[in-house]
């Protein structure tokens, strides 16, 4: 029952912290909305007996994305857009989210599969998993996460005029 | 059959498969030794296809030098048990002469492609990867190969045109090399896309799980299976072959592709349409062909006398040359159409004559157009008096394309219509007629073009300074047109060992019909 | 107790959330960040089955490592997009979505 | 029909061989010796030395054949050339009478006519090349004549088709030889077409290509009237192709572009002569169908009648010649047609030599005034080179119908032949066109070579002795070879009964005083116009200017064609070729690019470069999938 209570307020956090995102009209507001719903999302984790997945939320969304993105709102002037206008054409948006929304709640409780016995995982395992029979993808992962770095910098980094046309 | 024997198709395949490989890694200033390792392969390849030809045993028929890879295990299906597909190579009496046809229409076009002095190497990269693809056509007996390799000789022509090709331009009527390219390639993707979907067809209905055309051959398909179908392969493999009205690309695309590459189309690539529609066609669906053949007949038809009519309105010498193929693709559909031996043994050959026929034709008319920048039949008049050689060739070729005893195409077009006649004596004197305006479009070409007085300013203004002193072709294309015009000599007047072994492949096809009917 | 179906209503709402502010926000930073929102929506559905379905570990383990991996991905793919959206900011000075349309016909 | 005795049949294969080797001698080593040799001149001789060994050879070999005819009656081999299912499509030959008298006069015009070229073609740029036609053109004519099936023919008679071709355009580069030598190939290629569309309609109807075989069925009644009719007619307008028979006619005369000799034998004395020896050989099949005769001897009078008028008005010496020969064509057409097979060939033979001797004359005159062919510039040649002139009279006298030279016997043949077969009308309108035919002879001799000399003439000789051995040859036999057709001994019957058992040799004495008489009269007729000037040719001519006009010109035959080649068939091939371009191209096939081109410029507005639009519709599709495989999974 307790636990039942801190999903809902876990729950609350996330889902307050993407509305805060996805509603907000000061984009700093937003990045602080989004980092409290992937908090939210890491309480979910520790309710899962996930305390490992809860970590790298926190390290990694916490800790570099959402530092990344505020990075990125500081070297595009701020000022530009301070305030945030939607889309002109946000009711269809909000009508094709709440057809998705249908469909995955519907298919939630379509045909409910009743689960309720909780059982973590422990960490040995996982780590077991990930690098003997997962370990070929998990190089592969970090193999992406080099070239993506590698893309950006190239990316950024400052081109000679010729290319820049 | 000993080893090299099995081996044999799959040696003619790779060969030039292998060039072209191995012309990627040679290096792109050294255009002497691709050209030269270009022709050497090239006689090794026509050697060995006429040594495939001379070989087939035409008493014991069949399918000969056959041999078969497996490239694919299909799943196992618990009803068919586990099927492969395979890469079965094998040849009967119809493909023996195309094999030959396509290594000679090789060499010949190696040799004609001598004087490209325009990246050579790729040129010759993808020229030997459609030749490759031919070959693989005529010699596969498995419909998935034989589709691959058809797909394969029909890719490399849009950049052969594309780049290597010349465009036409009378202020009056302009096609680019570009416009031939593209048209080309969407027609024959579009009959390719109605042949593989006939192909799965077959091989759905089957139940056999198997693409190999012997095996499928065996199987009666139901009747209506096979009205539905038999146009599908008919179309598509007609697009190929020219047939009327989805003829359109073949002039353009004939015009406006280089030399070599005009005398495989022509000469090899259409051919490929023919031997599909009997292949895949008549041996696989009898009844359907039984039905449709009348319908392919008034197309065929339509295509000798249409072609030669338009022919005879061009202004451009290879457009009257795509015209001429148009009208003599007719005579190999109408000779198909026939159903009867004599009808397609002589289809199957005027596919080898008319082959080496407009091969000959692009060989000459290329040395034209090199020496002078023009095919415009208005401009060109007399130039027999410098290019002796060039004048002598068209004139064998024209006269083998109005049917001269004598000349290979005379023994064809003649068993075309003797069959004819022994169904439909009309279509057979349409046929005859249209022979007739072949000669008034050949000879007013000859006369207007090679005869005549040359007149010296405007020939001094044409030719290219290149070739000021000497505009008669050079050793290379002397040896590859005559190689063609001693072809069509020896196939006209000694035709016998020819039709003996195509007489072999079309009594197998057409006694498959008979037990299935 | 939790059920499943709580995660996968949370995930739905969170996913929904998401879409909602990739196709109704014209920032790109945030459209970006509403995506980090539905890869996180998608997290909560991979917890969630994975620790309700009776399997063995090394089956349950796999809801576990895909999140490592989806994280993973979030993360190489943020890189990029912000180098992107520097890019286009230093090109056209805007990283409104309505401003670039380049792919339009 | 297998002959005991196969010596003769096997010499008589190897006559067209012979030439065919020696054409194919001649083209290769005029290539060869072009490579090492930069002088032509030096093996100019060569080639007339290979040409003219093998068809002396030939005509060595003909008294063979001819012997053994005479023995054994002739017979036939043959081998197979092609099998096409259980069809077998032979190559052979077949000698009798009839081919043996053609070979006899192939082989030996030939002969001469290659002789006289060397004279006559001395110093031409392509000299060589000139001698391989010509053995390929007596190969080809020769296989023709020997042929035992009608494929076998076909396939002769479309290769002498190439070697007049090539012939007629010897001189390529003069626009009027190319022109004309097109003009020729295309004309008698249509009669050619309606030929093998005969010839395999009566396969079809009797399986078999072998002459015989197909008269033993047809004989037999094996084949329906329809057909036999029909592939008859199909045959008879292939042979009037070839023949120049009216409205075949008009490429003859302008054929005449080539070198003179080449008239001389082709245009005159050989492959002309093809379409009535078919017509005769196929005689007993065309006795089947007498409304084919009727339509034979119809032709033959409307070109008797019709070219004779068109060679009095012309003033090229070689077209009046060559409107003779088609009149004469006529001539034996038309007693074909009456079904007199003996007296056609006879006078085919007795008009091949006489013709050849006056083309030849013809050419000797031109080839020593500068290639001059009008005859109204000429005159007086008579002292100038007496031996051209008087070989010419007895040519010209010959065809005219004088006794008792060769021409007189076969005329008389013809007519008797008219006369038996009962056509009345027939016979007065052929007696007005043997006057005509004597009269332009007196005109195209008298012209020339009677009178004074004008005086750009004064130069003028007689042609060397290898151009005149050949006219005093054929002069000779033009005047003898007429007295065949009586019976000289005991073992010779007469041409008519050795050719045709069932014919005995008779005369008619009225028609033949009739003829003498009608010859004379327009020899004198002639003589007084031409010579004496007594009668004026203008007064005639005013008589009715616009007939004279329209004979002139050549009946506006030729001009019809020109106007049906251009305004009809080259108009159709353009409208094709723009129905081709602008329907099948433009709008069809360019048209359905277009189509697909515009639709797309329509659906583009689709991609509106807005992440909103694509997001939605990605995700909109994803929902709809969603359903869609929930509905299809309940």
């Amino acid at each position: 029952m307790t636990s039942l209570i801190i999903f809902y307020l876990a729950s609350c956090v996330v889902l307050g912290g993407g509305l805060a995102v996805v509603l907000s009209r000061n984009i700093v507001y937003a990045a602080f909305g989004l980092i409290a719903s992937l908090s939210g999302v890491a309480g979910i984790f520790i309710l899962s007996f996930a305390p490992f997945l809860a970590l790298v939320q926190i390290l990694i969304y916490g800790g570099a994305i959402v530092i990344v993105i505020i990075f990125a709102l500081m070297l595009t002037k701020l000022e530009d857009f301070r305030t945030l206008s939607d889309h002109k054409h946000w009711p269809i948006a909000l009508v094709t989210s709440l057809i998705t929304l249908g469909i995955i709640i519907s298919t939630a409780f379509y045909r409910p599969a009743n689960l309720t016995s909780r059982s973590g995982l422990d960490l040995s395992k996982l780590a077991d998993e990930l690098f003997s029979k997962w370990a070929v993808p998990f190089e592969m992962a970090s193999l992406v996460l080099l070239i993506a770095l590698m893309g950006g910098v190239i990316m950024v980094r400052k081109i000679d005029s010729r290319d820049d046309k | 059959m000993n080893t090299f024997e099995s081996w044999l198709l799959l040696i003619i395949i790779m060969i030039p498969l292998i060039g072209a490989a191995v012309f990627i890694f040679m290096p792109k200033d050294r255009e002497e030794m691709i050209q030269w390792s270009a022709t050497i392969l090239g006689l090794i390849t026509m050697v060995l296809s006429i040594y495939c030809f001379a070989a087939y045993n035409h008493n014991d028929g069949g399918f000969q030098f056959a041999n078969s890879w497996i490239w694919l295990d299909l799943p196992s299906n618990p009803i068919i048990g586990q099927q492969a597909i395979q890469l079965n190579l094998g040849i009967d009496g119809i493909s023996a002469p195309m094999i030959m046809l396509t290594g000679i229409v090789m060499f010949t076009g190696v040799l004609a492609s001598r004087s490209i002095s325009d990246r050579p190497k790729e040129f010759f990269v993808l020229f030997f990867l459609l030749i490759s693809g031919v070959f693989g056509v005529f010699a596969s007996l498995d419909l998935f190969f034989l589709f691959f390799f058809y797909e394969l000789s029909v890719l490399p022509m849009y950049l052969l045109i594309g780049i290597w090709g010349s465009s036409t331009d009378f202020k009056t009527f302009i096609r680019t090399k570009e416009y031939g390219a593209m048209k080309l390639m969407l027609y024959l993707v579009a009959g390719s896309v109605l042949i593989w979907i006939s192909i799965l067809a077959i091989f759905a209905e089957s139940g056999l799980g198997t693409f190999l055309i012997p095996a499928l051959s065996e199987i009666d398909f139901n009747t209506t299976f096979q009205l539905i179908i038999f146009p599908l392969v008919a179309l598509g493999f007609g697009i190929l072959a020219g047939l009327w009205p989805f003829h359109t690309w073949s002039p353009d695309g004939h015009v406006a592709a280089p030399t070599a590459v005009s005398m495989v189309h022509a000469g090899v690539l259409m051919k490929l349409g023919a031997y599909g529609i009997i292949r895949v066609g008549m041996f696989l669906l009898p009844e359907g062909a039984e039905q449709w053949a009348p319908v392919l007949l008034g197309l065929g038809t339509v295509n000798v006398i249409y072609g030669a009519l338009s022919a005879l309105g061009q202004r451009d010498l290879k457009y009257v040359i795509g015209y001429s193929s148009v009208s003599h693709m007719g005579y190999v559909l109408m000779g198909i159409a026939t159903l009867n031996v004599i009808g397609l043994s002589g289809a199957v050959l005027q596919m080898f004559s008319h082959g080496i026929m407009t091969a000959l034709f692009f060989v000459v008319v290329g040395v034209i157009y090199e020496r002078t920048h023009t095919r415009d039949i208005g401009v060109l008049e007399g130039i027999a008096k410098k290019m002796g050689w060039v004048a002598v060739l068209f004139v064998i070729a024209g006269l083998t394309s109005l049917g001269l005893p004598g000349l290979s195409g005379f023994v064809a077009e003649l068993l075309v219509f003797i069959g004819l006649f022994q169904t439909y004596p009309i279509l057979g004197m349409l046929g005859i007629i249209g022979a007739g305006i072949t000669a008034i479009y050949i000879l007013r070409l000859v006369a207007k073009v090679f005869f005549g007085k040359l007149n010296e300013d405007i020939w001094n203004n044409m030719v290219d300074s290149k070739f000021s002193k000497q505009a008669d072709s050079n050793y290379w294309e002397r040896v590859s047109s005559v190689v063609l015009a001693i072809t069509i000599l020896v196939v006209g007047l000694f035709p016998f060992p020819f039709i003996k072994v195509i007489d072999t492949g079309v009594t197998e096809i057409l006694a498959a019909m008979a037990g299935s009917l | 107790m939790i059920e499943l179906t709580h995660f996968q209503v949370l995930s739905g709402l969170l996913f929904a959330i998401g879409l909602y502010g990739v196709l109704a926000r014209r920032n790109a930073i945030l459209v970006l960040m509403s995506i980090e929102l539905m890869l996180n929506a998608v997290n909560i559905n991979l917890i969630g089955y994975s620790i309700f379905m009776n399997a063995s570990e090394s089956h349950r383990a796999l809801g576990h490592v895909l999140i490592i991996f989806v994280i993973t991905i979030a993360a190489a793919e943020l890189a990029l997009a912000i180098a992107i959206i520097l890019r286009l900011y230093r090109n056209k000075s805007s990283i409104n979505t309505d401003d670039i349309n380049i792919m339009r016909w | 029909m297998e002959s005991n005795n196969t010596l003769g049949l096997h010499a008589a294969w190897i006559i067209p061989s012979i030439s065919a080797v020696a054409f194919l001698i001649i083209v290769v080593s005029m290539r060869i010796a072009g490579y090492f040799y930069s002088d032509r001149t030096k093996l100019a001789l060569l080639a007339p030395i290979v040409s003219i060994t093998a068809i002396l050879a030939g005509f060595i070999l003909f008294w063979l054949v001819l012997l053994d005819v005479l023995n054994f009656g002739g017979g036939s081999i043959s081998m197979n050339w092609l099998v096409v299912g259980l069809t077998e499509i032979r190559w052979g030959i077949f000698v009798d009478k009839v081919s043996v008298a053609m070979l006899g006069l192939v082989t030996f015009i030939s002969l001469l006519v290659q002789v006289y070229s060397i004279g006559y073609m001395k110093g031409d740029k392509h000299f060589e090349w000139y001698f391989a036609i010509h053995a390929l053109f007596a190969a080809a004519m020769l296989t023709l004549i020997l042929a035992d099936n009608l494929l076998f023919l076909y396939f002769a008679w479309e290769l002498v088709g190439l070697g007049s071709y090539l012939l007629i355009g010897f001189w390529w580069e003069k626009r009027s030889a190319a022109e004309a030598a097109k003009k020729a190939f295309i004309t008698t290629r249509i009669g050619d077409v309606c030929l093998l569309i005969g010839i395999i309609l009566l396969f079809k109807a009797t399986g078999t290509f072998n002459i015989s075989t197909i008269f033993h069925i047809a004989e037999s009644g094996g084949i329906s009237d329809a057909i036999l009719n029909s592939s008859i007619l199909l045959i008879f307008i292939g042979a009037m192709g070839k023949s120049a028979q009216f409205p075949f006619h008009v490429w003859l005369p302008d054929a005449m572009e080539g070198p003179t000799p080449v008239s001389a034998l082709i245009h005159a004395a050989t492959m002309v002569a093809a379409g009535v020896y078919l017509v005769a050989r196929m005689m007993p099949i065309f006795e089947l169908a007498p409304e084919i005769m009727l339509i034979v001897m119809i032709i033959g009078l409307i070109t008797f009648i019709f070219a004779g008028s068109m060679a009095l008005v012309m003033s090229d010496i070689k077209r009046v010649l060559a409107y003779s020969t088609i009149s004469h064509l006529g001539l034996m057409m038309l007693c074909l047609g009456t079904g007199g097979v003996a007296a056609a060939i006879f006078h085919l033979i007795v008009h091949g030599i006489a013709k050849a001797l006056l083309f030849l004359g013809a050419g000797s005159v031109m080839h020593s005034i500068d290639n001059e062919t009008n005859i109204w510039k000429m005159g007086g040649l008579r002292h100038r080179m007496p031996i051209t002139a008087i070989t010419f009279f007895i040519g010209a006298a010959s065809l005219a119908g004088l006794p008792p030279l060769a021409g007189f016997f076969s005329k008389d043949e013809l007519l008797l032949s008219i006369l038996h077969d009962g056509q009345y009308v027939v016979l007065a309108i052929t007696l007005l066109g043997v006057f005509l035919s004597a009269l332009y002879m007196a005109r195209v001799a008298i012209v020339p070579f009677l009178g004074s000399t004008p005086k750009h003439l004064e130069q003028s000789h007689e042609s060397s002795s290898i151009m005149w051995v050949p006219l005093v040859i054929l002069a000779i036999l033009s005047a003898g070879i007429g007295f065949l057709i009586l019976p000289l001994s005991s073992t010779y019957p007469g041409w008519a009964e050795f050719i045709d058992p069932s014919h005995h040799f008779e005369l008619e004495p009225w028609l033949m005083i009739l003829s003498i008489i009608l010859a004379l009269a327009a020899l004198i007729f002639g003589w007084s116009v031409y010579l004496r000037k007594s009668v004026s040719a203008k007064q005639i001519i005013e008589f009715a200017p616009s007939f004279y006009k329209t004979i002139l010109n050549k009946y506006y035959i030729d001009d019809l064609y020109q106007w049906i080649i251009d305004k009809c068939v080259l108009a159709f091939g353009n409208l094709v070729a723009l129905f081709d371009r602008v329907v099948i191209n433009d709008k069809a096939v360019d048209g359905s690019a277009i189509s697909v081109y515009m639709s797309a410029l329509k659906t583009r507005v689709l991609q509106t470069g807005y992440l909103f639009t694509y997001g939605a519709a990605m995700m909109l599709g994803a929902c709809g999938l969603a359903i869609l495989w929930w509905i299809l999974l309940d």
